[in-house]
C-alpha cells in the first residue's frame, strides 16, 4: 500500500481554499446568473475532489467510475422536466 | 462455507462490500437529489424567495463545512494508518473523525435552537424576507420546509455516520483491523466522505444561492 | 452440516432459499387479502348500496348496516391497489423468486450479503404489519387512492384520522426493504456468478430480475424522498404539496408530488413485469424444447425498456395542464417503448415456432401471458396518445389496461413461476389436474372481467366511483357491471381452488424427481432438499441456458454444466 | 376513416360511449377507432399464430423441436422489421393524428368577441361557475354566479373555461364532449369546447377528491343563444365582495386568488 498522506493533505488544503473562495464570491456583489454558475462550478470541483481522492475513485477501474455517472443525466432530465412543468402555466397573469 | 468465487470483472479489485456501499451511495444520492430537485422546482415556481444569507448564518456554516472537510481528511488518515499497520494513528485519527462529526452536529443543533427559540433580530430579518413572527420554523413557508428537510436529512446521515464509525472504533480498539484486514474501515470511510460530499452541495444550494 | 435451531433455520434465516419461501407465503397471504377486497369492490360496483352478503363476509360491515359506505369503498380500492402492487406482486416475484432463483441460477452459494437479505425480509414484514394495523385505526385506513395525491392525502384534504400517515409510513418501510433487496440482487449478479457464467449465459429470468433490481435501485429512492416529504406534510404540517386556500402563508405545489410519484410510478410497473418477461422467455424455451428465440435481442430489448421507462412518466399527467412541449415529448417517448416491446414479443412467438410444445401447467400459464400481455400492452397505446387519453384518463379503461398488464400478465407469470419451481422449492409437484382447472377457470373469467372493464371505461365510466348509477350516462352500463362482478366472483372461486391446490400439494403432492421438466439451468442440478450453500462444488458453466434439442447431444437437453462436443 | 367504421360496426368495445355533441370530439373518436382497427389486426395475428402453433407444433405432432437460436442476421432483421412495422403502422399514425388535433383544436384556444368565458371552481363536492356579466370582466359586481352545479352554455359558440379549485384536486369531465381537465389548487388551468346540439348533459368529477367524489355531479344545459341570454339575464348579479367574505378568502393572509380572479390571458 502506497503512502498517500501527502495527496490527502493537499486535497484537504484545496478543499478549504475552494470553500473560502466560495464564501468570498458569495460576499461580493455580482450578477446573479454569474454567481450561480461560478458557485456550481466550484461545488462540482469540490465534490469531484472528495470522490476522486478521498473516496479513492482515482484508484478504481474506469468502468466503476463511469457506472457511477449513470444516474447523473437521469437526474438532470428529472430536474428539467419538473422545473419546466412547475413553472409552466397555460394562463399568464 | 467456502468463500464465493469471484469473477475477474470490470470492477477490478473493489471488494464486494465496497461495491455494495457504492451502490447504496448512488441510491442515497438519488434520495437527496429528489429532495433537492423538489426544492429547486418549488423555488423556481415561487414568486419570492428569501436571500439565503439574511436568515441563515453563513460564516458559522462555512466553519461547519471546513469541519467536515477536516474530518474527511482525518478519516483517510485513519485508513492510511490501518493500511500501514500503524494502529495508534489509526485509532487516533478515527477518534478525531468522530469528534469532528459530533461538533458538526453540535453546531447544527445550535443553529436550529437559535431559529426555533426565535429572537427579535430574527424577527426583523424574517419580515425582510416576507415572513411574520420571530421564529424560523419548518412551517415558515416553503423556504422553511426546504431548509429544514434538506439539512435535517443530512444531519441524520452525519448521526448515522458517527454511530457507524463508533462501532468501527470499538472494533478497532479490540484489535479487529490490521494491514491485511481494513476493508470495513474503507467502506465506512466511503459513507463518511459521501456525507461530506453531499454537504458541499447542500451548502452551496441552501446557504449560498 | 451443523444443526441450527428452529429460529435460526426457519425464522431468522440467512439462507436465500428460506427467505425466498418466506416472501412467497407472505405475498400469497396479501394476494388473497387484496383479492378479497377486490371482490367487495366488485360487489359495490354491481349492487351499489346493497348489503354485502354473508358469503362475502358481510359481518365486516355490521357497523354500517351491512352496506359499504362511500368512505369504506374508497378505503377498499386504496388498500386493494396498494396491497396488490407493493405487498403481493413485489414479494412474490421479486422477493420470492428473486431470492430463490438468482443465486441458484448463477451458481452462487448465497446472496452477496445474506444478513442484509434477512433484514430486508423482516423490514418488509414490519411494513406489512403497519399496513394491516392501519385497518384497525378508529378513523379507518387510508382512502386517497394508491397514488395518494395531495392535498387530498393531507390533513386538510378531508380524510379523517391517521390512515394516510400509516399508509405513507408503511410504503416507506416497504421501500427501505426493497432497496436492501436491490443492492443484494445487483451485487450478487455482478460478483457471484460461477465460472463460465458470463452475462450472455445467464437465464433470462435472471436478466429480468437483475434489470428489475436496477430500476428498484434507481427509483425507489426517488419515491422514498417523495414519501418523506409527504409524511412531513401529513404529520408536521410543512407545506411541500399544499397550495391554494389550504396553504396559509404560501404553499408548495401539488404537482410536484405527482411528478415525483410518477417518476417512480411508471418504472414501478416495469419493475413488476420485468421478472415476468424474463421468466416467460425462459419457460417458453423449456416447454418448447427449443432455445429461446433471439436470446440476446430479448435481453437487449428489456434493457432498452429499462432506459426508456425512466423518461416517460408524464403520460400519467396529460390532463393536469401540462405544457405542449412536455406533452408531445412524453407521448413520443412513451410510444417508442412499443418498438422493443414488440420485438421481444415477436421473439416469444419465435420460440414457439417449430418447437415441440408440452402443455404442462406452467406452459399453460406462460402461453396465456402472451395473450394477456398482448392485449394489455396494445391498449397502453390508447393511453399514450394525448388526445385519446384526454377522454380515457381516469376511466375504467385505464383500470382495464393495467389489470391486463398487472393483474393478468404479472399474475399469470407468477402462477407459471410457482408451478414451475414448486418442485424445487418444496420437493413436490403441484397437482397438475387442479392446476389445469385453475388455469382454464382463471383465464376465461379474467378476460371477461378485465376486457369488460375496458368496455365500460370506453363507454365513459370513470374510476373510483362508489355508485355508477348516480349518473344518467352510466345507467346503460349497469348490466355490464353486474356481469363483470359475477365473472370476478367466479374468478375468486378459482383462486380458492388454487389455494387449496397449493396447500394440498405442499403436504400430499407427488414427490418430485430432481429435474422433472428436464431443464438445463443450474438450479436443477442438485437433489432436494437443497443444502445451505447450494452447491457441493461451484459448477463450471459451459454454454447458454437454453440448449434444448441440440443435435450434438443424445437427449434433447444439455445442462449448463455439461460440455457439448460438436461432432 | 369511413371504411374503417364499416369494417368494425360499433367498434370493438361493444358498448357505445355517450353521444358526442361537440365540435371536436370526433377527432378523439377517430384516433380511438384507428387504434381499435390496427390493434385488432395485430392481436388477431398473434392469436392466429398461437392457435396455429398449438395445433401444428404440439409435442405429439412435432416430437422433435428444431434447434434454432434465432440469432442469425435474417432473424434479427425480421424482428427489428416487426418492431418498426408496429411503430410506423400504429404509433406514428396515431401520433400524427393526435398532434394535428392538438394543434388545430384542443390546444388552439379561440380568442375574440363571440367566445363565452366561464370560470369554474370546484369544491368538495360541488361545482361553482362564474360568468363575467355585462362588462365582460371577472371579479366585478356584475358577475353572475348561478346556483351550484348549474351550467348553461349557448350552442355553436366556443366556450373557454378556466379552472382552479377551492380545496383538493378535481377534474372537470364532460363525457359528451370527450374531454376532461384537472383543477389543481394554486394554479389556473384551461380548456375549451363547443357544443353542436342543445340538450341537458352531465358533468362529472374524474379525479378522486374524497368520499363523495362519486356524486360530484353537475348539469350542463346547452341551449340556443337567445335562451342562454335570457337565462343569464334572469339571474341576479352577485356582489363579489360579500361573497368573497363567505369563502373566507380575505380572512387568510397570503392566500392566492382562487375565485373571481381577473381573467388570465391564455398563452
Ligand atoms: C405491469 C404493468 C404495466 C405495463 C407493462 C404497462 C405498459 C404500458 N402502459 Fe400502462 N399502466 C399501468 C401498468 C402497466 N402499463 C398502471 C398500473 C397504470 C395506471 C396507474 C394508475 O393511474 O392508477 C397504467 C397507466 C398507463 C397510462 C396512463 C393512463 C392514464 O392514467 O390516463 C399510460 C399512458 O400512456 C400507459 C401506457 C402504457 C404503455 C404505452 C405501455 C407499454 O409498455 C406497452 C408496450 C407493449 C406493446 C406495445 C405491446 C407489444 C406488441 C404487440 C403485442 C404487437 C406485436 C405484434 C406482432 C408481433 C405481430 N399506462
Ligand atoms: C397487481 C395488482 C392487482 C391485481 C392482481 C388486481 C386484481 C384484481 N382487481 Fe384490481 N386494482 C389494482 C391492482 C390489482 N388488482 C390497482 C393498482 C388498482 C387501482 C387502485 C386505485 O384506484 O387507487 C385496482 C383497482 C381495481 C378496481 C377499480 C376500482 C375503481 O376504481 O372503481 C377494481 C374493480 O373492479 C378491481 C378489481 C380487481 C379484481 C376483480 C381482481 C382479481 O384479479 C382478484 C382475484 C383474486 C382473488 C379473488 C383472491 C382469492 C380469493 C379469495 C381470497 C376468496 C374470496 C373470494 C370469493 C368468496 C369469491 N381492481
Ligand atoms: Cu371532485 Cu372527484
Ligand atoms: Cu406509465
Amino acid at each position: 500500500m502506497k503512502d498517500r498522506r501527502k495527496a490527502y493533505f493537499m486535497n484537504a488544503v484545496w478543499l478549504a481554499v475552494l470553500t473560502l473562495c466560495e464564501v468570498w464570491i458569495y460576499g461580493i456583489n455580482i450578477d446573479r446568473i454569474a454567481l450561480v454558475i461560478i458557485l456550481l462550478a466550484f461545488t462540482i470541483t469540490k465534490m469531484m475532489l472528495v470522490a476522486l481522492v478521498y473516496m479513492h475513485l482515482r484508484y478504481e477501474t474506469k468502468f466503476l467510475r463511469r457506472s457511477l455517472l449513470v444516474p447523473i443525466p437521469l437526474a438532470v432530465f428529472f430536474l428539467w422536466g419538473v422545473v419546466y412543468d412547475l413553472s409552466f402555466n397555460w394562463t399568464t397573469m | 462455507m467456502n468463500k464465493a468465487i469471484q469473477l475477474n470483472d470490470r470492477f477490478g479489485a473493489a471488494t464486494t462490500g465496497k461495491l455494495g456501499m457504492w451502490l447504496f451511495l448512488v441510491m442515497d444520492a438519488l434520495t437527496f437529489g429528489t429532495i433537492l430537485i423538489g426544492g429547486i422546482g418549488l423555488r423556481n415556481a415561487a414568486d419570492v424567495w428569501p436571500t439565503a444569507g439574511l436568515i441563515l448564518n453563513v460564516p458559522l456554516t462555512a466553519f461547519n463545512t471546513f469541519l467536515l472537510i477536516c474530518s474527511s481528511f482525518t478519516m483517510v488518515m485513519a485508513l492510511n494508518g490501518v493500511q500501514k499497520g500503524d494502529r495508534k494513528s489509526f485509532i487516533k485519527y478515527l477518534a478525531l473523525t468522530i469528534g469532528g462529526g459530533v461538533i458538526f452536529l453540535g453546531v447544527q443543533v445550535y443553529e436550529y435552537t437559535h431559529f426555533i427559540l426565535g429572537s427579535n433580530e430574527l424577527g426583523v430579518v424574517l419580515s425582510q424576507s416576507g415572513f411574520s413572527g420571530t421564529q424560523f420554523l419548518p412551517f415558515t413557508g416553503m423556504y422553511g420546509a426546504v431548509f429544514y428537510t434538506t439539512t435535517s436529512f443530512h444531519a441524520l446521515h452525519v448521526l448515522t455516520g458517527v454511530i457507524y464509525l463508533s462501532v468501527i472504533l470499538t472494533q478497532a480498539v479490540k484489535g479487529q483491523y490490521g494491514s491485511d484486514n481494513y476493508d470495513r474501515v474503507e467502506v465506512a470511510g466511503l459513507f463518511w466522505h459521501f456525507v461530506d460530499l453531499i454537504w458541499i452541495l447542500v451548502f452551496t444550494l441552501i446557504y449560498l444561492l | 452440516m451443523h444443526s441450527e435451531s428452529f429460529w435460526r433455520k426457519d425464522i431468522f434465516s440467512t439462507d436465500h432459499k428460506t427467505i425466498g419461501k418466506q416472501f412467497l407465503f407472505f405475498g400469497i397471504f396479501f394476494l388473497l387479502f387484496g383479492g378479497f377486497q377486490a371482490m367487495l369492490l366488485r360487489w359495490q360496483l354491481a349492487y351499489p348500496g346493497q348489503p354485502v352478503p354473508w358469503w362475502l363476509m358481510g359481518f365486516l360491515y355490521e357497523g354500517t348496516g351491512g352496506i359499504i359506505d362511500p368512505d369504506g369503498f374508497n378505503r377498499l380500492f386504496t388498500m386493494h391497489g396498494t396491497i396488490m402492487i407493493f405487498w403481493a406482486i413485489t414479494p412474490i416475484l421479486i422477493g420470492a423468486f428473486g431470492n430463490f432463483l438468482i443465486p441458484l441460477q448463477i451458481g452462487a452459494r448465497d446472496m452477496a450479503f445474506p444478513t442484509l437479505n434477512m433484514i430486508s425480509f423482516w423490514t418488509f414484514f414490519l411494513s406489512g404489519v403497519v399496513l394491516l394495523l392501519s385497518h384497525f385505526l378508529p378513523a379507518g385506513s387510508a382512502s386517497g387512492g394508491w397514488t395518494s395525491y395531495p392535498p387530498l392525502s393531507l390533513p386538510g384534504g378531508g380524510i379523517p384520522g391517521l390512515g394516510q400517515a400509516f399508509w405513507t409510513l408503511s410504503v416507506t418501510l416497504m421501500g427501505a426493504a426493497t432497496m436492501m433487496g436491490a443492492i443484494n440482487y445487483i451485487i450478487t449478479v455482478i460478483r457471484l456468478r460461477a465460472p463460465g457464467m458470463t452475462y450472455w449465459r445467464m437465464p433470462l429470468s435472471v436478466w429480468g430480475l437483475w434489470l428489475t433490481s436496477i430500476l428498484n435501485a434507481i427509483f425507489v429512492p426517488v419515491i422514498a424522498a417523495g414519501l418523506i416529504m409527504l409524511l412531513l406534510d401529513q404529520l408536521l404540517g410543512t407545506q411541500f404539496f399544499v397550495a391554494g386556500r389550504l396553504a396559509a402563508g404560501g404553499g408548495g405545489d401539488p404537482l410536484l408530488f405527482q411528478h415525483v410519484f410518477w417518476i417512480f410510478g411508471h418504472p414501478e410497473v416495469y419493475i413488476l413485469i420485468l421478472p415476468v418477461w424474463g421468466i416467460v422467455s425462459d419457460l417458453l424455451a423449456i416447454y418448447s424444447r427449443k432455445p429461446a428465440f433471439g436470446y440476446k435481442v430479448t435481453s437487449i430489448c428489456m434493457s432498452t425498456i429499462v432506459v426508456l421507462s425512466s423518461i416517460v412518466w408524464g403520460h400519467h399527467m396529460y390532463t393536469t395542464g401540462m405544457s405542449p412541449l412536455l406533452g408531445k415529448a412524453f407521448m413520443f417517448l412513451t410510444l417508442l417503448i412499443s418498438i422493443p416491446s414488440s420485438i421481444f414479443f415477436f421473439n416469444w412467438l419465435g420460440t414457439l415456432w417449430r418447437g415441440s410444445l408440452h402443455f404442462d401447467p406452467p406452459m399453460l400459464y406462460t402461453m396465456s401471458v402472451i395473450w394477456v400481455f398482448g392485449l394489455g400492452g396494445l391498449t397502453g397505446l390508447y393511453n399514450a396518445t394525448v388526445t385519446s387519453d384526454i377522454y380515457l384518463h381516469d376511466t375504467m379503461f385505464v383500470v382495464g389496461h393495467f389489470h391486463y398488464t398487472l393483474a393478468a400478465s404479472v399474475l399469470f407469470g407468477g402462477f407459471a413461476a410457482i408451478a414451475h419451481w414448486f418442485p424445487r422449492m418444496f420437493g413436490r409437484m403441484l397437482n397438475p389436474l387442479m392446476s389445469k382447472i385453475h388455469f382454464w377457470g382463471t383465464f376465461i373469467t379474467l378476460n371477461l372481467v378485465f376486457f369488460n372493464m375496458m368496455v365500460v371505461g370506453y363507454a365513459g365510466q370513470h374510476r373510483r366511483i362508489y355508485n355508477p348509477s348516480e349518473y344518467e350516462f352510466l345507467q346503460p352500463l349497469a348490466d355490464m357491471n353486474v356481469f363483470i362482478t359475477y365473472a370476478a366472483l367466479v374468478l375468486g372461486l378459482f383462486q380458492i381452488l388454487y389455494l387449496f391446490n397449493f396447500v394440498w400439494s405442499l403436504v400430499k403432492g407427488k414427490v418430485a424427481e430432481t429435474n422433472p421438466w428436464r431443464a438445463t439451468t443450474l438450479e436443477w442440478t442438485m437433489d432436494y432438499p437443497i443444502p445451505h450453500g447450494n452447491f457441493g462444488e461451484i459448477p463450471q458453466v459451459y454454454h447458454g441456458p437454453h440448449e434444448y434439442s441440440n443435435p450434438n447431444t443424445d437427449q434433447d437437453w444439455a445442462p449448463q454444466t455439461v460440455e457439448i462436443k460438436s461432432s | 376513416m369511413g371504411k374503417i367504421k364499416k369494417l368494425l360496426p360499433g367498434g370493438i368495445w361493444f358498448l357505445d360511449p355517450p353521444k358526442d355533441i361537440s365540435l371536436d370530439g370526433y377527432r378523439i373518436d377517430k384516433v380511438i377507432q384507428y387504434t381499435d382497427f390496427v390493434i385488432t389486426l395485430y392481436f388477431a395475428i398473434v392469436v392466429i399464430a398461437l392457435v396455429f402453433f398449438i395445433w401444428r407444433y404440439n409435442s405429439r405432432k412435432n416430437p422433435k423441436a428444431s434447434y434454432d437460436h434465432g440469432n442469425q442476421k435474417k432473424h434479427l432483421i425480421m424482428t427489428v422489421a416487426m418492431g418498426l412495422l408496429v411503430f410506423f403502422s400504429i404509433d406514428v399514425v396515431i401520433e400524427t393524428m393526435s398532434f394535428k388535433d392538438l394543434k388545430e383544436a384542443f390546444w388552439n384556444f379561440p380568442k375574440g368577441k363571440d367566445v363565452v368565458r366561464i370560470e369554474v371552481m370546484p369544491q368538495q363536492y360541488a361545482w361553482n361557475f362564474r360568468y363575467a356579466g355585462e362588462d365582460e370582466l371577472f371579479g366585478t359586481d356584475d358577475d353572475i354566479v348561478p346556483s351550484q352545479n348549474i351550467m348553461h352554455i349557448p350552442v355553436n359558440t366556443p366556450i373557454v373555461i378556466q379552472l382552479t379549485t377551492y380545496d383538493v384536486i378535481h377534474s372537470f369531465y364532460l363525457p359528451n364532449f370527450r374531454i376532461k381537465q384537472d383543477a389543481t389548487p394554486g394554479m389556473v388551468t384551461a380548456m375549451w369546447f363547443q357544443a353542436m346540439e342543445t340538450g341537458q348533459y352531465e358533468i362529472a368529477c374524474a379525479e378522486l377528491c374524497g368520499n363523495s367524489h362519486f356524486k360530484m355531479k353537475g348539469y350542463l344545459t346547452v341551449e340556443s343563444e337567445e335562451d342562454f341570454d335570457s337565462w343569464l339575464g334572469s339571474l341576479e348579479p352577485e356582489g363579489t365582495k360579500d361573497e368573497l367574505d363567505d369563502w373566507g378568502a380575505e380572512e387568510v393572509e397570503g392566500v392566492p386568488e382562487f375565485w373571481a380572479w381577473a381573467w388570465k390571458e391564455l398563452k
